[in-house]
């Protein structure tokens, strides 16, 4: 249903839940190779089975777009209802987007951006610059106040451009109270690489006051290696929000004090959107009777303080 | 067996080697028409299958011939992220849209032959074992990709260029015209010019073809810019499926096209390679992952029973290949 | 021999020679291979190089090939100083070489073998009728239309790939071919037909380099000889005619060799029967093979090339599954189709091609050697190394192998010599019954004695032995019972005694006429 | 080259082979101590050195074996992924809590050894070539440990496994003992019993280690199984260290160990392989990502850097490793 003029059938809480005619929606995301990205399968998985009235289709996740764009292609040959797509990379996969929107078929764009806004009918995205920023805010309230703190950063897979965002968000908040990275290493997401890039940084870094580590999949192997080498002079931020992180937060004797959310929820918010869109229902909770065409979910930090609200939710990597 | 029969003759020398991974390929399409029916077997789907596999079919046609002559190239895929990148540079592109698109396909092409050329050297003249030359390549290609590109993703702007690559000849996309162009030329030249008979030669007995005058080293070195010219092809098409140039292009391409190959009948130790075989491996596994898909298979599911499918598909290629080749060496 | 016919008159001596070798020198690591070698070789003649096992023979033609750099000395082409970087430089001169080693590629056709890195092609494609017309016609000079020009090498046996090497050989149009030891694998009927191509070759002009450990070959093909002993030149263009095989002998040896085959001690009739095989078959190869072999006695199997001979032996060996039929060794029927069955029995094979099936090239000598028994020198599976090599040594020595330190891989040793450890690894094992296929393949005179000593003194101890020779002499000359097989069936079986090779020759041809 | 030199003997059977590789690492050293000085040279940086190498390493040790003779094992890093899914499933854990934490050990053993029990199998009896089987088991075993994790990362629970794994004796952590036992116990098996006899004949000639009466196929298996135990051992050692079990460990790990083995000496198609060489190669990839990260080195850079210095070894390792064993075949 892409008749934008259409009067959507409801836009309250229940009739949204309400059974609606069933809607066969394809997702498609990059190959499930750390806790993060598993995470958000099994939640979109699972949101999809809330619905009766939704048949997903799940292709292989995939780091090659040229296959990832074939099982587009596939889904627009079998003019699935929606498409919700987590490309491997924005750019590469737009064009193939399109032309499933020129088909007829809404594609929702999740955390990794389309490079054109006629790829998608609506996009929800994380936001990895501001989860480098709310990093780098939390370290400056922390040690800001010694100019010469030593601040470490545990990074990604250093080739995605998601990591450069995060990278980026974090040296700006850092430059506002006039720090910056001293030593940085990257890792890929992996516990095996976390730890493995960790004990590295230990060994080169022998006096650290804050270390932001952007993953927490791969923070349990970084915390393995903080522990191994019997360090705890720092605060340590950790990022995505793992229950597991959480739980150490809540614990209060772990370096890691702090843990900045990147939901793992999008694909599943996705799901949500394309089931509301091919089923002409608009968004409750907004007055507006349309699908918004843009969601940025927001980098909130979680601390000891409010790590309750948060752990409920928060995924096991 | 037959060597007189001519359909026999073209499936790779004897129709028997490629007969098992026919009937593999056969029994997959009966899956997919069972379990998917219209959706499987309808023309779209099957230009998706093949839209899909021309890119890896092309660079899994280079790596044939370096295969066949008993090397290995691990950096196709990141041979061609980094052509990707070279050819989409915004100096480049800009430079392209002034005087011609074809600008890009001869930047990728020149990047695939460069990184080819050194990998041929190192290993010819360096006597440096080509899994690790080419493995060094794969590493330091992706590094310089990212250095260049800034690990960000670049844009084609050039209209020409893609709405060429886009375009369509008698209902067939382009991508699938250069699979088939680079496939029937592989073919030719594997199986009827001096090039392919000294590659099968080089793979079969070094020292025998070396005695016979052919100059190695220098062959060696021409394989390697083959399979970089490939990757480079390879890149071109993909820029134009993408609309992008990065350097996460080709991620992990490298075992993928050697299991393609292999399975298609090509032996890894050297002495005997089928275009024909290569083309049906390529088949098979973009096959796969199309029945997969249409058959909502949890991915890791999918995972165990490619395993499965992979092995069984080598299986069946031997059962049906072994006859008549009497005793064979590297069973390992 | 079929192929008896008075040697052709020597050239004439005013002929300038087509090449000569100067002093020639070469070292690898640690050997002086060559240390002053002469040669000169005139259009037309069939010039013969002599030389024991590790002499340098094959070191030296392959310096002619572009092979191997000299270190030292001159070659003149026509009187031309040349310098051959590699092997296309002395192709493009007119020298064509049939390698020692075969060097064919097993993936590619007759064809495609034959006119590798010289093939009929225009811009680089292949004229494919034009290199198969060529091919019938290289293969119908040398007899050979039974050959298909588009067969697969690999699938060839040894001698058809000898052929195929001759061909391409031919195929050059060179002025100089030279052949190192191409009579080696093949049997009389083709050693015949070689003879009549090379002499066809030689009426044209085209000199010929041969090189052989059949003195008597030698003779009936050669014109001029020169010796080679340790790497030196121990004589140079000594006509054919005027030399006699003591001369050559001494002087490849320094010694002299008499009494080629030792004389037989055949076992008593009530010796036990070591060896029992039953209406033994493989199908597509061999069918309904019969024979007992008894402790002591040496049992020999002949026939022309392809008869089968290599198959039964390892098919008794287990290293072919049998398709029917029965192996029994001193009573116990083994299981077929398993050469662990098989050794533990007590059987040993020598494999026909050293190199492929035999020998770990890389590993040293004791290594080799002990590549059946390593495990008796182990406790609970810890090698005894000292040991192991101790007992190698005693066996090489006792064996003369030449050189005598066990620590050089065996890649580095001499044909003879390889052969010698192929032998010594079964002699370690105390094996009953010994399996030989082509004892004495590119073995010279000297080290041939040698092995038909140690073949007899083995009998004499009670081992009973198996015996696949090209060389229907010697077969007829070192067994006590012989059974000759044509085309994989069973033709006779007799007294060596009561044979000799006209009469196999006879059955043989015979077999093959039906 | 003299072998009576017992040092020498020591070093893989001749020394020369392996100074091209002391070299390498050598320098590399020197770089370390100049740009970074005592923070590279100190006690803590050399444990940390061994103690990445130490997982890795033993991995390596599996599969030196396995090139050697000739093989190829893709699917090690897989297949530890599998074994630390498996040992850490909360069943197994308790069952440990409740019995000792040995049956945590011992379950990643069993799962190493099935696993290459498999491949070993699927490669001795099924003829599959191992480069096919060992992939196809590798995309599997990472299928199945997804499916039994549920794709989410599992924490090591019981406390005496860890504290076990995190102990140290006589100052230095039991992984790096656990490395040099398993390092030593490979160079005795590889060079001092008839397992490691047998190996090298294989690779060096198959056909004629199968006439001397070795059987071939049994022994094949064993030696994956071989490689699957280590892949086992390096489960238990990565569950120490990283205190979790999850279908990513492992990742990637099929080209970098062999690069490592290969890069030591052991020469890829058999009949050669080191130990002392395989953890030469082990701890120079190890020293240098520890220089590099030492140098805060961008991660592209660093990936450049890396393909040359690979290349740079293999020729040092050359150099001085050609001599005296004449010409090699292989070249390609
Ligand atoms: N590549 C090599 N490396 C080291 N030594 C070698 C090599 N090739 C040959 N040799 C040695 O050089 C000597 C001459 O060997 P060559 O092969 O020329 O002997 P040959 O006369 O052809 O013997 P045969 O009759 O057994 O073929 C031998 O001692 C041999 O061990
Ligand atoms: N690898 C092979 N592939 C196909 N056919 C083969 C192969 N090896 C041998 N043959 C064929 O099997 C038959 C018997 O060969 P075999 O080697 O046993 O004969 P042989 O009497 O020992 O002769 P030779 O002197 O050549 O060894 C021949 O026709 C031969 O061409
Ligand atoms: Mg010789
Ligand atoms: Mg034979």
């Amino acid at each position: 249903g892409e008749d934008t003029n259409a009067e959507p059938t409801n836009n309250s809480v229940e009739g949204n839940q309400s059974e609606g005619e069933t809607v066969v929606i394809g997702f498609s995301g990059p190959a499930a190779d750390h806790g993060w990205l598993g995470a958000i399968n099994s939640a979109a998985t699972a949101e999809a089975e809330k619905y009766p009235d939704i048949d997903l289709r799940v292709a292989e996740g995939t780091n090659d777009a040229n296959l990832q764009i074939s099982q587009v292609e596939q889904f627009i040959n079998d003019q699935v209802d929606a498409i919700v797509l987590l490309p491997t990379d924005g750019a590469a996969l737009t064009d193939v987007a399109i032309r499933a929107m020129e088909a007829g078929i809404p594609v929702i764009n999740v955390d990794r951006e389309f490079s054109s806004p006629f790829a998608a009918r609506a996009t929800v995205l994380g936001d990895n610059y501001g989860m480098g920023v709310s990093a780098g805010t939390y370290i400056c309230e922390q040690v800001g106040d010694q100019p010469d703190a030593v601040v470490a950063e545990i990074a990604g897979i250093d080739a995605l451009p998601l990591t450069q965002d995060r990278s980026e968000g974090f040296k700006d908040a850092l430059a506002g109270c006039g720090l910056e990275v001293t030593n940085r290493v990257s890792a890929d997401f992996t516990v095996q690489g976390g730890e493995a890039a960790a004990s590295q940084l230990l060994a080169a870094a022998p006096e650290i006051d804050a270390l932001w580590n952007h993953d927490d999949d791969q923070g349990i192997g970084v915390l393995a290696a903080i522990d191994a080498a019997g360090r705890d002079e720092f605060i340590m931020v950790g990022g995505a929000g793992s229950a597991n992180a959480m739980r150490e937060i809540e614990s209060g004797d772990s370096v890691l004090q702090a843990t900045i959310i990147y939901p793992h929820t999008q694909a599943a918010d996705g799901i949500r959107l394309a089931r509301l869109l091919a089923q002409d229902k608009a968004m409750s909770d907004l007055v507006e009777i349309e699908v918004p065409n843009r969601v940025v979910l927001n980098a909130p930090v979680v601390t000891s303080e409010n790590v309750d609200e948060y752990l409920p939710t928060a995924f096991e990597s | 067996m037959s060597r007189s029969n001519p359909l026999g003759k073209f499936l790779g020398g004897s129709a028997g080697r490629n007969i098992g991974l026919i009937i593999a390929l056969a029994l997959l399409f009966i899956v997919g028409a069972v379990t998917s029916g219209e959706r499987f077997l309808n023309l779209d789907n099957m230009l998706t299958i093949l839209r899909y596999a021309s890119i890896f079919g092309v660079i899994a046609i280079g790596a044939t011939f370096v295969i066949t002559a008993g090397g290995i190239d691990l950096s196709v895929g990141s041979v061609m992220g980094l052509t990707t990148v070279l050819a989409t540079l915004t100096s480049v592109q800009l430079a392209a849209t002034n005087s011609s698109w074809l600008l890009m396909v001869v930047v990728a092409l020149a990047v695939g032959v460069g990184a080819g050329l050194i990998n041929g050297v190192i290993i010819a003249y360096g006597n440096v074992v080509a899994f690790i030359a080419t493995l060094a390549m794969l590493v330091a290609a992706r590094g310089v990709a990212e250095l260049i590109s800034g690990r960000s993703t670049q844009i084609v702007t050039n209209r020409d260029f893609l709405s060429v690559m886009r375009s369509n000849f008698l209902g067939v996309p382009l991508l699938i015209w250069i699979f088939l162009l680079v496939a029937v030329a592989g073919w030719f030249l594997l199986n009827r010019t001096t090039f392919g008979r000294r590659t099968v030669a080089i793979g079969g007995n070094l020292e025998a073809a070396r005695l016979a005058g052919i100059k190695v080293k220098r062959h060696i070195v021409l394989l390697y810019v083959l399979s970089g010219l490939t990757a480079g092809i390879a890149g071109i098409m993909m820029m134009g499926r993408t609309t992008a140039g990065t350097s996460t292009h080709g991620l992990l391409y490298e075992l993928e096209v050697i299991a393609a190959v292999v399975v298609g009948g090509t032996l890894l130790i050297g002495g005997r390679g089928t275009i024909v075989g290569t083309v049906l491996g390529v088949l098979l596994f973009s096959t796969l992952i199309n029945v997969f898909t249409q058959n909502n298979l949890d991915t890791s599911v999918q995972a165990v029973a490619r395993g499965a499918i992979i092995v069984v598909a080598v299986l069946l290629q031997q059962r049906f290949a072994v006859r008549g080749t009497g005793r064979r060496k590297g069973a390992l | 021999m079929t192929a008896s016919g008075a040697p052709a008159a020597p050239p004439q001596p005013v002929q300038r020679p087509l090449l000569e070798v100067r002093n020639l020198s070469k070292s690898f690591a640690g050997v002086r291979a060559l240390r002053g070698v002469e040669l000169d070789v005139l259009p037309g003649e069939v010039h013969c190089v002599l030389g024991q096992n590790g002499a340098g023979k094959s070191t030296l033609i392959k310096a002619l090939s572009g092979v191997y750099v000299p270190d030292g000395g001159e070659i003149r082409w026509n009187g031309e100083p040349v310098e051959l970087a590699r092997p296309a430089d002395a192709l493009a001169l007119g020298i064509a070489t049939m390698y020692q080693e075969l060097d064919v590629v097993d993936g590619l056709s007759v064809t495609e073998n034959i006119f590798l890195g010289h093939e009929d092609a225009r811009g680089g494609v292949l004229r494919i009728r034009d290199g198969r017309r060529r091919t019938r016609e290289l293969l119908a000079l040398l007899g050979h239309d039974d050959l298909s020009p588009s067969a697969e090498v690999g699938s060839l046996s040894a001698a058809g790939k000898q052929i195929v090497s001759l061909a391409r050989a031919l195929s050059r149009n060179a002025r100089l071919i030279i052949m190192d030891e191409p009579s080696a694998i093949l049997d009389s009927g083709e050693v015949a037909n070689l003879f009549r191509v090379i002499r066809e070759l030689t009426g044209q002009g085209i000199a010929v380099v041969y090189i052989s450990h059949r003195l008597e070959e030698i003779r009936q093909i050669g014109n001029r000889i020169s010796v080679i002993k340790d790497g030196y030149s121990t004589a140079s263009s000594l006509p054919v005619v005027e030399t006699s095989r003591a001369d050559l002998v001494r002087l490849m040896t320094g010694r002299d060799v008499a009494n080629v085959f030792p004389p037989r001690k055949p076992p008593s009739s009530d010796a036990p029967v070591a060896l029992q095989v039953e209406g033994l078959g493989l199908a597509g190869s061999f069918r309904d093979v019969s024979f007992t072999v008894r402790a002591g006695e040496i049992f020999g199997l002949a026939g022309l090339v392809g008869s089968g001979r290599s198959e039964i032996l390892e098919t008794v060996y287990g290293a072919r599954r049998a398709t029917s039929g029965t192996v029994t060794v001193e009573g116990r029927t083994l299981r077929p189709g398993s050469v662990r069955a098989a050794v533990n029995a007590g059987l040993g094979l020598s494999p026909e091609e050293r190199k492929s099936q035999g020998l770990l090239l890389e590993e040293p000598i004791y290594r080799n050697v002990t590549l059946s028994t390593f495990a008796r020198f182990a406790r609970h599976g810890w090698l005894n190394e000292r040991a192991e090599k101790a007992a190698a040594r005693k066996q090489a020595e006792a064996l003369q192998l030449s050189p005598p330190d066990p620590d050089r891989a065996a890649r580095t040793l001499s044909g003879g010599n390889q052969q010698k450890v192929l032998l010594a690894r079964w002699l370690i094992h105390g094996t009953r019954v010994l399996l030989l296929d082509e004892p004495t393949r590119g073995v010279d005179v000297g080290a041939k004695t040698e092995i038909y000593a140690l073949i007899r003194s083995l009998a004499a101890q009670g081992v009973a032995i198996v015996v696949v020779s090209s060389e229907i002499e010697e077969v007829i000359g070192l067994a006590d019972r012989i059974l000759v097989l044509d085309a994989g069936r069973v033709l006779a079986t007799g007294n060596a005694d009561e044979m000799d090779e006209h009469a196999v020759l006879d059955l043989v041809l015979k077999g093959s006429a039906q």
